[in-house]
């Protein structure tokens, strides 16, 4: 008197088919090699990077094969035991000896991972390799690295700059990173993990890169409103290029003489060096201008702007210096060439205008950030990113102007 | 303190608790003393061992674990175990045992 | 003629002219308050009037169950007394002032339920249980609640106006007596209750009695002393030991995972070592404005403290100040904490330091770019 | 209260105690009217109660995940600003994980447990009715702050500076916590009591081993929620003291140590995660064998891998922070430990795989989604191998992959498990078969919606998008196959798919219950205790309590194994089984009374919360409101004397009211 | 009459067990868990004391010492109560649950009295992480014991009011063991964190 049930439609059997194969298919595409958005965990450019990648691939391929077996034995009891109308099967209550090897064989495979993982992990904690240490700081919405004195690299004074990391091919830097505010993440995908920069304390990361080129990251610990704008990159430059850029980033800063340039330093300093620093900068009176971000801004700390332009991008590497022609330029440069066009910096013509001066006229409609004034109770009065300073549109030509001299 | 046992169905006389009270003021003292004499190496060991005593002496005692079913004594030492061990681990990972 | 609504409201317009009068000769006569009670006085004798008029408006006489005799209770009374507390509240502390809102609010919820419950069925012991089935849910806890913060509250009292070693004596005093009664009751449980009520009794007023003493006589002397100048809130940072800073100084770190380096002074020489870096260095560079924390090691015989000197900052108009941040003076073998935040960069070499208080040459430099 | 005020006729009728006027009555126990469900303590209405809020949530839940897809489905999306996504996201998660799953999981617990082990009600029925008004007094007071200046905003683990006072200025984190709190409170209370129902209230002869799966993976699920709601605890009061009164735990200038939050958090987070999915396991366990005809292959391994999973997953929470600086010590344990969980996990799929084999297959919804969850859970776990491993999760941690993991075993798992449930158990509960043609509407556009959802968002984290990133631009899209912009759109129209596809659902449940046909009392020959009662079962759920021989005694009543040619007869149909049950019904069944107390108490918490966050006066007044709550509830029996009814209950009942 | 004794006794499942025992036990263990939360987060900030007082600066041992006494012996009183009303005997239940209430209240008051000098002392809830997860710790600890005198006083109210449903004895024992888990913890605390110098 069994009641009546809805007989399964042959629809339904072909369609149970296709839905098993897609994620099928979509594990197995995963397995092969895929170079298309800048931050691909599957295209290793570093030592670190290929470590992991090492370990990656053959996990990938074994959870795969793992997963193709199982929809492959429940594709087929569907297909085979379906109600055809057979007598009620034979109440089976297992096989313990079948449940055992089924328990074992995943046990096995998983212990040979544990081997490979607990060797990588100690491999990529390293840190008596260490040949160069450069210390970052992550703080609400932007990057900065600061180069400690190092003598075998030519920096004699510290050299402070954000958004991109420049680092000499070949050679074994340790990151040492740590956060001013909240929890951020430090992660260039090609070339190594992430490690989170938690404030109060100090975590290390190996960086290496194999050949020059540009090295796409981004912050991926929510740290906030601009957590998706927190970007940063690393540049490889041969030891010779890298040499060259010390000696750019060391040389002493020269007012621009007259013009545009020289009343836009002038704007620079009643507005801008409130927060930012350009070294070597000198007020009317002689007396060096010495930025206070720590009155104005809650992580305490503004993006160093000396050598601004010898670096191609601004605002936590959000926008580019560069026009797109001259960005393409210089990110699809082969690794020869590559250094020279960096050191190129940012040209007159290849400057680009409309976000720099979109940037000028009003940061906070460009990046979301607390510029608020009047929701600032929570923080003393102290912004979390560049507050609207109300400039005028010469003050922005000026300014431009004189940015541009930062070379 | 053994004839205690069978003595009564539902834990112990009245004599027997306070006799254990005394037991638990007196190892109080022991404790509080640590702090006036210097027990040098002995003194973090003596100090966790006397805790560990009189933790088991009250709950076992005073609050008839002893005596009751076993599936209470699983209930609450598995809360107490699980939160040793899981705690225990997490103030490792701030290096908090490293000399 | 009278009935109990208006006796109530007359007797209010009495007490009300009566503090008006006290309220007008003894304190200090200021207009608010004199309005306030004046005014408060015809408004009550018109509801006195009200009442009188409406005799406590009853419909009729009639009806059997509503002229049962409302049992006795001390609940008019009660709201008198908190009628009172709120008009002393007024001039004096607003802490009576609310606690007479309570008794008033209490007494007013109290008297409705048990009038109300008076005549919900001819069995007063029906009624008696209704009443308290309505109300012993919250008044089983409040009393509750009063009677232990009675105690706590009179017995921190008296601890903190006597003596240090006064105070442990008198708690084992106290102790022991709960104890000892405790025990003598349950040995003779032939004792009358009156006994053991007034024997009760006898101790509670004795608690508050001493519980109100402690209150007014203040705090201990050492403690407002120790308050006022806040021994232990700043610590002297010379060469010799703090009479209150340095005593009890920590002899180790709890947990050692958010430090950032470690300074050891080992046999006279102050040397380095930065977290990720196992070489010891003479140089340690902190991120400016970013809160980070050393470890500070003494492996040398004597006591000594590390200080950082941070430079001058403005602390009045035109007076700068030396700023400086140091740990304890710690035995050898001991280590302790120091969390600095240095908003302002190093411009010229040497400008911020750590250095070991009394030793001069040792020194270590503190850099922030 | 119904307070009844004296009577305006002339009182001269004697007023004897029984009729006398009465206040603080108990509430009226019929069976219908708001009344009966505002004040009922019957397992089975608050199980229902239960699943109707959750699926409310669900949906809230649903709308706010299509808002965040529609935000990423092209670059520089201008659906959501910044702090509005940032709110979206938390909400999305904080809804999904404690406003719908757990208390799907409440809800499925509460209305069978009790059926499955053979007792009348859970052990302490007020208890039950307080859990659940606690909860949706915590889900109604978390979604509040939607309308008091902005909802949580710093991911549903809040990480500890971005939520302090400095970082997160709005009362929305306060919110969260205090909301959090509350359903904490719910989840505590109800995870005693199902316990000692189980442990002490099972039908005799019912020894732990032959109890039905879904009541084990249950209580196993119990036990994690009773020893996790605590540290939660903890860290939600040292974050709103942090917040509201100045203390200093997460205050870096003050020497502290933001990892202590993730430690706390995590440590509640993965056994967690387990409590969301183990149900599930529990549910797909009781379904697959059913419409296979033939019983769980491996009964005690199922049991003991899920007691495993439960107990391991104690010793594995750090691996949500490989990527927070542990040291590499740490980090080898905790991946080794992670890789060992997948274990247990393997044991489980093995065996729903082999129960299907040799069985005789019936393609029902209920049938559909359990097969779609072996699948789609085992592609989810797989994925979740994969970073295990520590390295590797250096690379995919906060990335979309790791999204794209915990929706396949959380929506392929837990949702599709709940769903598989809902259609297997609708007969039971309501009485009605939900239509088996809209279900298949339902699962397939749920199927494919998430394949097309969640399977994109492999790529995705694999080319390194980061989670929680409130707009992406066309310039770092990239070109090739595997480029964002192309997933991120297919993503989100496959989160459209899924929305329809869960409209169906509830299609499905409007029409039935309009035109649905009467189901049969045992509609598709089920094995286990909870369909030997009528559909929907008698408040007191047996006539008598049947004494359990076998596990699935309900098939061992109906069927005969005929030993030598191991044919099996069937010997007696449902209908007879439940008439004999009838014929020797228990003399005297004391049904647990209806109360006041416990939504009085559960009304007190969010009072005290609100006055938390805006003045002390209003958390005072809460206070007192759940104090008279405690009191009034420890004076009340439980079940109730005959005078104590209002109106008094006619004495002819067939359920004789104890007086 | 006796089948009506036995429904108003505690609720006992089909083994014999008192649900509500379990029931404590289970929310006991739970407990475990928050007390053991609280307690390592003050054993990893105890040696961050800042500016403010360090630990051995403010603590008074000898005074704690006392109040750890006086809650040890409120645990004797607790049991003797409990083992009066398994005697049905209501004048010494109520006795004894007044004493060890009493006891309860004069370890409060001693707390109380102990904040209140660390405060003047210097040892403000913001003054350093030493401070605040010290109040936290043992300002949970105080709450447990406040509610717990609270319950004491009530239960004394209803025992003699016999407002009690239920079997009286069980509720006693239950109140018994809430009682006697606040003092273990107590007996954790007081070693942990007054004995042990950092």
């Amino acid at each position: 008197m069994t009641s009546a049930r809805p007989r399964p439609t042959a629809v339904n059997r072909l369609g149970s088919m296709r839905r098993r194969v897609l994620p099928a298919l979509a594990l197995v595409a995963l397995a092969g090699c895929a170079s298309n958005a800048p931050q691909d965990t599957w295209d290793p450019a570093g030592p670190n990077a290929q470590m992991i990648d090492d370990l990656q691939r053959p996990v990938f391929a074994v959870a795969g094969i793992v997963g193709l077996i199982v929809a492959a034995a429940v594709g087929w009891a569907i297909f085979r035991f379906r109600d055809r109308g057979q007598a009620i099967p034979k109440q089976t209550h297992g096989k313990p000896v079948l449940e055992i090897t089924l328990t074992i064989i995943p046990a096995l495979i998983l212990a040979v991972i544990g081997v490979f993982t607990v060797r990588t992990v100690f491999d990529l904690s390293k840190t008596d390799d260490t040949e160069m240490v450069i210390n970052v700081t992550g703080q609400q919405w932007w990057w900065e690295y600061d180069y400690p004195v190092q003598e075998e690299f030519g920096i004699t004074q510290p050299i402070i700059t954000s958004g991109q990391l420049v680092i000499p091919v070949g050679t074994k830097v340790m990151l040492r990173q740590t956060s001013r505010d909240v929890i951020h993440s430090y992660w260039i995908p090609r070339l190594n993990g992430k490690r989170d920069a938690v404030p109060g304390r100090v975590h290390l990361n190996r960086i290496e890169a194999d050949e020059p080129g540009i090295y796409a990251g981004q912050c991926t610990e929510f740290c906030g409103l601009s957590h998706a704008n927190m970007r940063m990159e690393a540049v490889a430059l041969s030891k010779e290029d890298f040499a060259a850029w010390v000696a750019q980033q060391l040389a002493p800063y020269e007012s621009p003489a007259d013009g545009l340039a020289k009343e836009g330093e002038a704007v620079f300093l009643n507005q801008c060096v409130r927060c930012h620093q350009v070294n070597g900068l000198e007020r009317a009176d002689g007396s060096p201008a010495i930025a206070a971000p720590d009155e104005n801004v809650v992580s305490g700390a503004a993006p160093n702007l000396s050598k601004l332009m010898s670096r191609n991008t601004f605002a936590g590497a959000m926008f580019d210096l560069l026009t797109p022609a001259c960005r393409r330029d210089v990110w699809e440069a082969s690794p020869a060439d590559f250094g020279s066009k960096y050191l190129a910096g940012v040209s007159e013509d290849c400057l680009n205008q409309t976000d720099l001066r979109g940037w000028l006229r009003n940061a906070p409609e460009m990046k979301p950030m607390y510029a608020n004034p009047a929701l600032l109770a929570g923080t003393g009065g102290k912004y979390r990113g560049m507050p609207y300073l109300a400039l005028t549109e010469s003050d922005i030509e000026k300014l431009v102007a004189y940015l541009v001299t930062l070379k | 303190m053994t004839e205690q046992h069978a003595h009564e169905e539902h834990g112990m006389s009245n004599a027997g608790y306070v006799r254990i009270a005394l037991i638990l003021a007196a190892i109080t003292a022991l404790e509080v003393s640590t702090y006036y004499v210097d027990f040098g190496p002995l003194f973090m060991p003596a100090l966790m061992v006397m805790m560990v005593v009189k933790f088991t002496m009250v709950v076992s005692y005073f609050m008839h674990l002893k005596f009751d079913k076993r599936v209470f004594s699983v209930m609450f030492y598995a809360g107490l175990f699980l939160a040793i061990f899981v705690y225990a681990a997490a103030l490792s990972t701030f290096k908090f045992f490293i000399a | 003629m009278f009935t109990t609504g208006s006796k109530f409201f007359i007797g209010l317009s009495a007490l009300g002219a009566v503090s008006f009068a006290v309220f007008m000769v003894l304190v200090n006569p200021s207009s608010i308050g004199a309005t306030a009670l004046f005014g408060f006085v015809p408004a009550v004798a018109l509801a006195a009037w009200l009442a009188l008029w409406s005799r406590d408006g009853e419909p009729d006489e009639s009806s059997p169950a509503a002229s049962a005799v409302p049992s006795p209770g001390m609940w008019p009374f009660m709201a008198a007394a908190g009628v009172a507390l709120v008009l002393v509240g007024t001039i004096t502390r607003p802490a009576v002032l609310i606690l007479g809102v309570v008794v008033v609010v209490a007494a007013f919820v109290e008297w409705t339920v048990q009038s109300w419950s008076d005549r919900a069925s001819a069995d007063p012991a029906h009624n008696a249980d209704l009443r308290g089935r309505i109300m012993q849910p919250l008044e089983f806890p409040v009393l509750a609640t009063i009677g232990s913060a009675v105690v706590i509250l009179s017995f921190s009292r008296i601890m903190l106006a006597v003596s240090k070693s006064a105070g442990a004596v008198l708690f084992i005093v106290f102790a022991s007596l709960v104890l000892v009664g405790g025990v003598l009751f349950a040995v003779r449980p032939g004792l009358k209750r009156s006994l053991v009520a007034g024997v009760c009794a006898v101790g509670a007023v004795g608690l508050v009695a001493g519980g109100v003493g402690g209150a007014s006589s203040g705090i201990r002397a050492e403690l407002v002393e120790a308050k006022s100048e806040g021994h232990y809130t700043h610590r002297t940072c010379g060469p010799e030991k703090d009479k209150y800073g340095d005593k009890h100084a920590l002899l180790g770190v709890s947990s050692r995972s958010a430090v950032i380096a470690t300074v050891e002074f080992v046999e006279g020489t102050l040397v380095a070592r930065v977290q990720g870096n196992p070489a010891e260095t003479d140089r340690i560079t902190i991120p400016r404005s970013n809160p980070s924390s050393i470890i500070f090691r003494n492996k040398t015989e004597g006591d000594f403290r590390l200080v950082a000197r941070l430079g001058t900052a403005p602390v009045a108009e035109g007076v700068v100040e030396e700023v400086e941040q140091c740990t304890q003076l710690i035995p050898s073998g001991a280590e302790q904490l120091l969390t600095l935040t240095i908003p302002k960069p190093s411009l010229e070499p040497g400008a911020y330091v750590l250095e070991v208080a009394g030793i001069e040459g040792q020194s270590i430099e503190v850099i922030v770019p | 209260m119904a307070i009844i005020e004296r009577p305006s006729a002339p009182a001269t009728v004697p007023a004897i105690p029984s009729a006398s006027l009465g206040a603080l009555k108990r509430p009226v126990t019929t069976q219908h009217g708001w009344r009966s469900w505002l004040f009922t303590v019957d397992h089975k209405k608050l199980g229902i109660m239960y699943g109707a809020t959750a699926l409310f949530f669900f949906v809230v839940g649903g709308l706010e995940a299509v808002l965040i897809r529609l935000q990423l489905a092209l670059p520089d999306g201008r659906v959501l600003n910044a702090d509005l996504y940032n709110q979206m996201f938390t909400m999305h998660a904080t809804t999904m994980v404690f406003l719908f799953v757990m208390p799907m999981v409440s809800a499925f617990a509460n209305y069978f447990i009790p059926l499955q082990v053979g007792a009348r009600d859970v052990a302490f029925p007020r208890i039950n009715a307080f859990g659940f008004w606690a909860f949706l007094f915590g889900g109604i007071f978390l979604n509040l702050a939607w309308f008091l200046g902005g909802a949580a905003d710093g991911g549903w683990f809040m990480y500890a500076p971005n939520s302090g006072p400095v970082f997160s200025p709005s009362h929305g984190v306060d919110f969260w916590a205090l909301g959090l709190q509350i359903t904490g409170i719910a989840s505590l209370t109800g995870a005693v009591n199902l316990i000692v129902t189980v442990l002490n209230m099972r039908a005799p002869g019912m020894s732990l081993m032959k109890m039905p799966v879904f009541t084990w993976m249950a209580t196993v699920v119990q036990f994690l929620l009773l020893f996790a709601m605590p540290v939660i605890t903890v860290a939600l009061f040292l974050l709103m003291f942090q917040r509201n009164f100045g203390a200093t735990f997460f205050d870096v200038a003050a020497g502290a140590d933001p990892l202590l939050w993730q430690h706390l958090f995590w440590i509640f987070g993965h056994p967690e995660v387990y409590i969301l999915i183990l149900p599930s396991f529990g549910i797909i366990s009781e379904v697959l064998p059913v419409f296979s005809r033939k019983p769980l292959f491996g009964y005690p391994f199922v049991v003991f891998s899920g007691a495993a999973i439960g107990f391991v997953g104690w010793g594995v929470w750090a691996h949500h922070m490989f990527a927070s600086g542990l040291g590499p010590v740490s980090v080898a344990v905790f991946s080794v430990a992670t890789m060992a969980i997948a274990v247990p996990t393997g044991v489980k799929v093995v065996n729903w795989t082999m129960t299907l084999w040799g069985g005789k297959l019936q393609f029902t919804v209920a049938m559909k989604f359990a097969i779609a969850l072996i699948v789609l859970f085992t592609v989810g776990g797989l994925s979740g191998v994969t970073h295990a491993v520590a390295p590797s999760d250096t690379q995919q941690t906060d990335t979309y992959y790791i999204v794209a993991h915990f929706h396949y075993v959380l929506f392929g798992g837990a949702i599709f498990g709940i769903f598989s449930g809902m259609y297997y158990w609708w007969p039971k509960m309501f009485g009605k078969l939900l239509s088996e043609r809209i279900g298949n509407w339902n699962f397939w556009l749920m199927a494919i919606g998430m394949n097309l959802t969640f399977g994109p968002m492999h790529i995705l984290g694999l080319q390194g998008q980061p989670r929680r990133m409130y707009i992406w631009t066309e310039a770092r899209a990239g070109e090739g196959f595997f480029n964002l912009a192309f997933w991120n759109l297919v993503a989100s129209i496959g989160s459209i798919i899924l929305a329809v596809g869960v409209l169906f659902f509830f299609i499905n449940v409007l029409v039935t219950a309009r035109r649905g046909a009467q189901a049969p009392l045992d509609p598709w020959d089920a094995r286990s205790l909870e369909w030997m009662t009528s559909n929907p079962p008698k408040e007191h759920n047996f006539d008598s309590i049947p004494t359990v021989g076998h596990l699935d005694e309900f098939f061992h009543r109906k069927y005969a194994e005929d030993h030598q040619s191991g044919e099996i007869r069937k010997v007696q149909g449902a209908e007879e089984i439940l008439a004999e049950m009838e014929r020797n019904k228990d003399a005297h069944i004391h049904m647990p009374s209806p109360s006041y107390w416990p939504i009085v108490l559960a009304l007190g918490l969010p009072v005290i919360a609100f006055g938390l966050i805006y003045s002390i006066p209003v958390a005072i007044v809460g206070g007192l409101i759940v104090v008279l709550g405690c009191f009034g509830w420890a004076i009340e029996p439980s079940t109730a004397r005959d005078e104590d009814v209002d109106p008094p209950a006619a004495p002819s009942t067939e359920v004789v009211r104890h007086g | 009459m006796a089948e009506l004794v036995q429904e108003h006794g505690a609720q006992h499942g089909s083994t014999g067990i008192s649900n509500i025992k379990l029931g404590m036990w289970l929310f006991l263990g739970s407990e475990c868990l928050l007390f053991g939360g609280l307690i390592s987060t003050y054993m990893l900030y105890r040696g961050r004391v800042g500016e403010g007082p360090t630990p051995m600066q403010v603590f008074d041992i000898p005074f704690t010492s006392v109040s750890s006494f006086v809650l040890l012996m409120s645990s004797l009183t607790m049991v003797l109560a409990v083992s009066a009303a398994a005697k049905a005997d209501d004048r010494s239940t109520v006795l004894w649950l007044t004493v060890t209430a009493l006891l309860g209240a004069t370890f409060v008051g001693g707390q109380v009295y102990e904040f209140t000098a660390f405060y003047n002392e210097g040892l403000g809830f913001s003054t350093s992480l030493f401070a605040s997860s010290f109040y936290v710790l043992t300002g949970f600890h105080g709450v447990h014991v406040t509610v717990g005198i609270i319950m004491l006083f009530a239960l004394v109210a209803m025992v003699r009011r016999n407002r009690i449903p239920g079997s009286k004895s069980e509720t006693v024992e239950m109140i018994g063991l809430y009682w006697h888990f606040v003092d273990i913890v107590w007996i954790v605390i007081f070693t942990l964190i007054y004995l042990i110098p950092v």
